[in-house]
């Protein structure tokens, strides 16, 4: 069976590495943030200005002055600090922040990311991850594998205006967990429960390497 | 010691003018300086060129400013909490330059600090990088990015004091103090206005002297856009 | 929360060898990292490239060093205080590279920050800009100067807690954030060090986020380079 | 008679306008902070990352953190501020700072400045200096008008490396107030008490426009 968002963000998690700076996009990715494996100490980063991010605060706690990147109240932990947005992107460009998880409506196999606009139709702007993903070290795109109409968000090549260029190391789907090649190309590394590598192949468009047998995603909370 | 109190948001707004290039703080509408937005919409000021990292919403921040299309440019990150914002560009009444919001800010920050351009490796091979110079640094394609000042800063701080001094909030801060630097006139609107001596000087975030006007703002609404909260 | 702390001054040194290039924080003898001086000469490290505004006096700070023949190249904006500096570079025993003092802290920011090169009025016309790239913007000059990292980056700060946030006093602030950004490994030593949660987020001067190691010095000493002072 | 270092400073002081900041340099510029005058408000700023300076501290007063760009023991006015160096040189690159007061070894005619180094005999550094000279929009320098060999420091050329090109406006010595004009050459615009126009001249390599009656400075406490 397919993975929801929940499943896609468990997933995730598990790339968590220990003493690393994360940084958690709009969408699936925030939900990573609740399922961090037990024993390992991540910070999340967000680019609006805190390093320390907590839980949402409790009915009537909210602080207008407190909020995330995807502008949602939060809370702050013990150890964590503020800062501004000069700060935030040299620590983010300067490549303090280890690890960047985001959302996306294409990755193409030469791991070229597409995420921030529609020509004529849909335009939000690039935010912060134009920067995000031309610094970190890692990244990992959480997205369906296909859009609303079936076709595949996983292709050749971007037909979409690009975030960045060959930056996209892993991608988590509801269908599969897909590592990007240094050469190019996908290689499809662990299915979601139930999932026939037939399937997944049905449903991305770029080149994928299937080697050996895949083993299922193992989703233990 | 400079004073730099200026009675009211209309003095503080003394001088802005239609087809100025305007800076504003503030992520989201965390941290926007609201009282000098209203008086903005109230002075019918037009052709403004606004550079702040968003457009506020339909009906709060810098969406009243494109209500009443006296924006004609913005520069900014991301837009995408705006009706109005989106049909306006869409349809070409409005310019639009997006720009990544890391470069956003160190633009911003290079304007202030007297650098006139510098190499990031943010929007290479996209649309960011049409027209900019492209350079390798340790093997890795760079854009050179320019410098960005505004006629004037206007950002918003939680404490100042009579000499410009600036304390921010927590994620109020934001773009403001980096915006408080790139103004020809920068203008402060607070929460609290304290005289010189009461902020411990170990604790200020913006210098007095990158400000020029400071006031303390009669009514500070904090809508909060995106309400989460959790059972106890 | 990620744990930065170490337990002393030789454990936050480990993996500091011949050769490397260090950035040590501080002006003159104020907020520089006595302890982490004292235990590089008892390690009796050798051929150092050190990055520090300054080169110590005869027998403190960096001196200590220069005394000891550890340092092979200094990268400095001012040596005026120390005559065996003189001496080893009058001799050409020292390698020095002298750079204006804003170019070397942006150099530092930059490297920190992801900014492999800059454009600054600094130095266009001087010896400074000699084999740099001249560029004119807003019609006057500019030299393009790149960044600096280090091995090591060694600050100062007066609190901090374990998860490496830093608050540093008065001014003895001056490079330290500047180099903590900078260094591959950052060591951060503390007179006063407090479990997270103690310092106030809004009073942070550096982030955690560049600090790998924090250890709460065993003596400061704070010697006093001129000391001034006027009649009650 | 030529003034000492106290008139000098002095007659710089009467240069200061009103609410601007000002960066002094060591030597006879730090003295100008003694001599501001009434209804004059201006606020200095040392380099090493403090605008607000006061007085020196009184005894057992002082702190080691404390400290001026000439690394002597300071105090702070209400209203100061302490900075790190990168926004120190952020507001001197960026104009934030009006006037910088420097001391020099030698000055050309065309506002060359030479101050950091004797090649082969004397390397200080240039320290904030090529910083400050390269951006402040008034730079006045305060020296000696001869060196101790009594050659000029008023000079067509400068002999020694440069710390700055074209930037000098005004030079104040123990004997004259000089203007740089825009197309180069000195402009003798004050004489030191009792010091004549060919006692100037003389002790001035340069090229000196000398235009109608020279006025004596006025040195009022």
């Amino acid at each position: 069976m397919a993975l929801d968002k929940i499943g896609i963000a468990k997933r995730i998690a598990q790339e968590l590495q220990n003493n690393t700076y994360v940084n958690l996009g709009i969408g699936i990715p925030t939900l990573v943030a609740n399922y961090v494996p037990k024993g390992i100490s991540v910070e999340f980063q967000s680019e609006n200005g805190i390093l320390g991010m907590g839980p949402f605060p409790y009915e009537n706690e909210e602080d207008a002055d407190l909020i995330n990147a995807g502008k949602q109240t939060i809370t702050a932990l013990d150890g964590a600090v503020y800062f501004d947005s000069a700060t935030s992107f040299a620590m983010i460009r300067g490549q303090h922040v280890q690890l960047t998880v985001l959302g996306a409506m294409e990755v193409s196999e030469n791991g070229d990311i597409a995420n921030w606009k529609i020509p004529g139709k849909m335009v939000k702007g690039m935010g912060g991850a134009m920067d995000l993903v031309a610094s970190a070290e890692n990244i990992i795109v959480a997205m369906m594998h296909t859009n609303k109409k079936g076709e595949s968000k996983i292709l050749t090549q971007c037909s979409l205006p690009l975030t960045g260029v060959g930056c996209v190391k892993k991608v988590v789907t509801n269908l599969a967990v897909l590592e990007v090649l240094p050469q190019g190309g996908f290689k499809l590394l662990e299915r979601a429960p139930g999932v026939s590598v037939e399937e997944i192949q049905a449903a991305t468009e770029a080149s994928l390497l299937v080697d050996g047998i895949i083993p299922e995603m193992s989703l233990v909370d | 010691m400079i004073n730099k109190v200026v009675p009211n948001v209309q003095e503080a707004l003394v001088g802005v003018k239609d087809g100025m290039t305007l800076m504003l703080g503030g992520f989201g509408l965390c941290g926007i300086p609201e009282n000098s937005i209203a008086e903005l919409v109230k002075k019918r000021t037009k052709n403004l060129t606004c550079i702040s990292n968003n457009a506020g919403v339909d009906n709060f921040g810098l969406g009243l400013l494109l209500q009443e299309k006296q924006i004609k440019k913005m520069i900014s990150s991301y837009v995408g909490e705006n009706d109005e914002f989106e049909r306006q560009m869409l349809s070409g009444e409005l310019e639009v330059d997006l720009i990544p919001q890391g470069s956003l800010a160190e633009r911003c920050r290079a304007g202030g600090a007297g650098i006139p351009a510098f190499y990031t490796p943010a929007g290479y091979g996209t649309e960011v990088a049409e027209g900019k110079e492209v350079r390798e640094f340790n093997g890795k394609p760079h854009i050179l990015e320019s410098a960005l000042t505004a006629d004037f800063a206007i950002v918003k701080a939680w404490k100042g004091d009579t000499a410009g001094n600036l304390i921010f909030k927590a994620t109020a801060k934001n773009f403001n103090p980096t915006m408080a630097m790139a103004g020809t006139i920068t203008v402060a609107e607070v929460e609290e206005l304290v005289p010189a001596g009461q902020l411990n000087p170990n604790e200020i975030h913006t210098p007095g002297i990158f400000v020029q006007r400071i006031f303390q703002g009669e009514r500070f609404e904090k809508k909060i856009e995106q309400l989460t909260i959790r059972k106890k």
